[in-house]
């Protein structure tokens, strides 16, 4: 890597860039600036060469073979556990963390496993009113199974979640699922604070930290959350794994997920007997491949440093929101917090009447990468009274060239659309 | 790589600008349907009389982008007034030419994208389609194709719903 | 790739053997020799350099960006649906493709979204004594919640399904879940047979190709199965992508698997309305680098010709047999089929009185490399009256160098246990 | 790499060939358990009774590799007619060996296989293990540390449900 200090006070964005091949491209004849980060981040080489070096050297299944390189597979996919469950502060590594694709499937196995033995005909789920599909559908699948009531947490103008009622919304409840932070605004939400409110009540806490791991310091134990999911390729990592942490305790008392192989200690005809966690949970051949890839990305993340990305990244947003309102004064609205410290690297913006898709679509021709759509937060969108916004998230290897280059087009899209 | 002019037409923007047959028609009698675009959130309304064979009347309501919006307006226009057969036509005719044979992709065997199907697709006579054909430089943009058909397949389930094929 | 005649009369795997990187590897000092195909393949170059160029010019999300590279990801990971999809002769590859992580995932796909709505209370599942716990353990969580009764169809001691009383035991049931190939006995079951007699009685077939189509040439059509799963790692491909094919018109009338992002049309806080077929069953991100991988593993089966390949590994067996029983005689027994025509290449043993983990062991001091243990299958182990087989399973870059290397290291392993 | 010798001391392969304590007691009185090696299918039966906090007969019964064979043949000789107190240290003491701590892992921070948790191992007595100390290289190969400890899982797991610590 690089020679990035981890200790200094400034990323050195440029040196670090290299490492990202894919940021060297050119698009439509401009070099490419990559915006939707919050979509799917770039990976650097190093995550790129540890999976090639693992699957030119030691692929073998993982678990079953006493051979040479199934024993060595095993030991990096398992090393590869413990190196993730510390980076997010797992009291309980090699139990508490789970393999599965996406952080999607992380909430489903959550919804299923826990939900299907501890929600009850008449139960209250609260979420949140900017939560992403992922944490509000596994929930109504099972509200529609099982006759539950959702309620939901309001937000308010500035795209905060008001909190001032919490205790009678999570009155009652079982669970409270709430994202650490918003895709869509960026709102970094006060998760310590909900997690003892909904503790008081009875309700455990299930976060979704598929925006916040990536950008942020993550300790399991400070946000006092029961369940944390995460994805790896928005943390510059591999596509197709996903992570799920959860307390011992509670994983430990629930039943699988899918069944087949891994998952159980034996199989008869007549029943099975399911294996210890975190195995209980990962039914098949897990993504091995992409765990060393995961594995190699947190070491990547971890060497720079996440309180120094966290920094970074503010320092961008904040310049970011005043250039663009700078710029364009009233033709632009970006949803959410105004102060950057409150938020992370994730601008959703109206520009003039200029539709998301239309807006996405010229920056294109800039070789300008953003986001157009509902962002998979549809009654968001519908709270904020739009059918879609266009988003421009930042990760480490974004500086304010980058912020420039998207300003100077969507002058140009102004300009298009007349 | 496709330029903006093949996206943005002339005609397109001012369709986008001036919808025809902008909003509801009461319902019933007026049949109603609604289409949703998954991939970004843009919904369609269309309503749409079917006397005698031939839709006598139609409107869109609902918002998106300047493709979506567009496509509406130009096929309201389209099909206002021509027997419920024709339209069918029309449809699979608009459709056909917003599947991606012989656009982008390097070759059949290397695969294609779902809306590309038929092994052997039917040519297309893109003079039928008149103002329409306008929209022929969405297909180089697969992801605004969606956009683009987003009003016809609510126009298709309606003209099902109203009178079943 | 290597010149490589599809039409030729003879694999050339020396040369294609250099495709594989972990090939080239020693162990122990020794050559490796790779036996252990059945529970993981390796990969070709092809494979790693097809992800590797997506990852370095390509990766976005799929399905939502506007932009150039993402309209570009989902390009490619469509085209890698279809590619798959034609692979088995789907007839509709672009609907009736799903994505999922693995072999078992895909089942459990089908038992939760098929089974849920299909089965009742008191209905029959047949399955057979050969599944895979990935074919049997979803079905009996779904017995155990709905009160289902399972059926055994048995084997005979060859290994063969015992078909004589198949029109009563599947007579009354709603499903029979059956493998194309079994990874312990290596058994080539008679699909479309079983298919004709299961859908005469009403049932559908839920067929596991995770043996065969890596192996065989395959066509669902002629299979006349309702639905297929199998798994990219086993077919040269990468780990974390499974498929499922399944008939349009079954897949399209099922609901939604698990929830998230994709596979709605629409969400709203009182419900969800879910999206069309494949992406209906394809929450959350996908496995997306792992889809190009796996379209490139296809095309490079393709390239070789799965009619060679089979032809291949047909000799291979039947020489590999052959010679294990002439130098050992009684010592080894080799469970399954006596004619390579009838099985794949998996040849499941029992040396002498060694314990199946203490071969496994010896021969991996000669770089030798097999699976020691229950397969995955212990109702089959049951039956076999073992608790585990030692399992030597060949593949494409296998050839008899590898076979004389195994009975060299056997003879050692009996030798060390006196 | 380490060698064969290092997992196959003659001490093991001779309680594998002649496994001291075969067979099951009487149950009841005797306590049954049954462990399961979930990786190879290894399934293993240790009765035991305990009387006046005393291990007072041990027998061994289901079947598997040389090392768990051996390794509970090994266990039942080293716990037949000692106290409970002292057996359940045994049992901490040789789960310790089997942890992989200080064996083939580069470093701590590099992570580590799930039997090893302890962040700050304690120091293990392997002098108080006598004989048992010869499974010690089976920590060289983490696959088989599973069938070295299947048998003291299982008499743990005896001992809890014949008097609960
Ligand atoms: C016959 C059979 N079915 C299913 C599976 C499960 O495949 P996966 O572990 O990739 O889900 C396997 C492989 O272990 C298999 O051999
Ligand atoms: C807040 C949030 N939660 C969950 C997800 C789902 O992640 P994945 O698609 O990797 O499962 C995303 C990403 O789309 C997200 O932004």
């Amino acid at each position: 890597m690089a020679e990035l200090n981890g200790t200094g006070a400034e990323l050195d964005v440029a040196t670090l860039r290299k490492d990202f091949p894919l940021l060297s491209l050119e698009v439509n004849g401009h070099p490419i600036t990559y915006l939707d980060s919050a979509a799917s981040s770039q990976r650097p080489v190093q995550v790129l060469d540890a999976m090639r070096e693992y699957d030119e050297t030691t692929h073998a299944n993982v678990h079953r073979g006493v051979y040479g390189i199934a024993e060595e597979a095993t030991r990096r996919f398992e090393a590869a556990r413990i190196n993730v469950g510390r980076f997010v502060g797992a009291p309980n590594p090699s139990r508490e963390i789970v393999f599965a694709k996406n952080a999607t499937e992380c909430l489903n196995l959550v919804a299923r496993t826990w939900g299907s033995t501890h929600l009850h005909a008449g139960d209250t789920v609260v979420l949140t009113e900017m939560e992403h599909h992922a944490n509000i559908v596994p929930w109504q699948m099972l509200a529609a199974e099982q006759e539950l009531n959702l309620r939901w947490i309001p937000i308010d103008d500035d795209g905060h979640l008001v909190l001032d009622d919490l205790e009678q919304l999570v009155d009652g409840a079982k669970l409270v699922g709430v994202t650490c932070m918003s895709n869509v605004l960026g709102t970094l939400n006060p998760m310590r604070h909900i997690a003892d409110v909904a503790h008081a009540a009875g309700a455990i806490v299930v976060a979704d930290g598929a925006q916040s791991v990536p950008h942020l310091p993550t300790d399991v134990t400070s946000l006092g959350v029961d369940v944390l999911a995460f994805s790896a390729h928005k943390m510059v990592g591999p596509t197709g794994i996903g992570v799920l942490w959860g307390r011992d305790e509670l994983l430990s008392d629930l039943p699988p997920f899918l069944g087949g192989g891994e998952m159980i200690l034996d199989v008869r005809k007549d029943g099975f007997t399911p294996n210890d966690i975190p195995w209980r949970f990962e039914a098949g051949t897990p993504p091995i491949t992409e765990a060393i890839g995961l594995g190699a990305a947190v070491d990547y993340l971890r060497g720079i440093g996440m309180e120094l990305i966290r920094a970074h990244e503010i320092a961008l947003t904040t310049y970011a929101m005043a250039a663009l309102h700078e710029r364009f004064g009233d033709d632009i609205h970006i949803f959410g917090p105004k102060d950057a410290v409150e938020r992370g690297g994730v601008l959703s913006f109206a520009f003039r009447d200029v539709h998301p898709h239309d807006i996405s679509q010229i920056l294109d021709q800039y070789g300008v990468c953003v986001r157009a759509g509902h962002h998979c937060a549809k009654p968001l969108m519908r709270r904020l009274g739009v059918n879609a916004t266009a988003r421009a998230s930042f990760a480490l290897y974004n500086d304010k060239s980058d912020v420039d280059t998207l300003i100077e087009a969507l002058d140009a899209t102004g300009a298009f659309f007349g | 790589m496709p330029g903006l002019e093949d996206l943005y037409r002339e005609i397109i923007l001012d369709h986008y600008r001036s919808p025809r047959n902008r909003g509801e028609l009461e319902s019933p009698p007026a049949q109603r349907v609604e289409g949703f675009n998954p991939l970004c959130g843009d919904e369609i309304v269309v309503t749409l009389e079917v006397t005698g064979g031939v839709v006598s009347d139609i409107k869109i309501a609902g918002s998106g982008c300047s493709i979506s919006q567009s496509s509406a307006s130009l096929m309201s226009a389209a099909v206002k007034g021509r027997p419920v057969t024709e339209v069918r036509e029309l449809i699979r005719t608009f459709k056909g030419m917003m599947s991606i044979h012989g656009s982008t992709l390097p070759s059949a065997d290397d695969g294609s994208t779902p809306d590309d199907e038929a092994s052997e697709p039917e040519p297309i006579d893109i003079e039928a389609l008149g103002e329409l054909a306008a929209l022929q430089g969405v297909v180089k943009f697969p992801v605004r194709i969606k956009c683009a058909t987003l009003s016809w397949n609510t126009l298709a389930q309606g003209l099902d719903e109203s009178e079943p094929a």
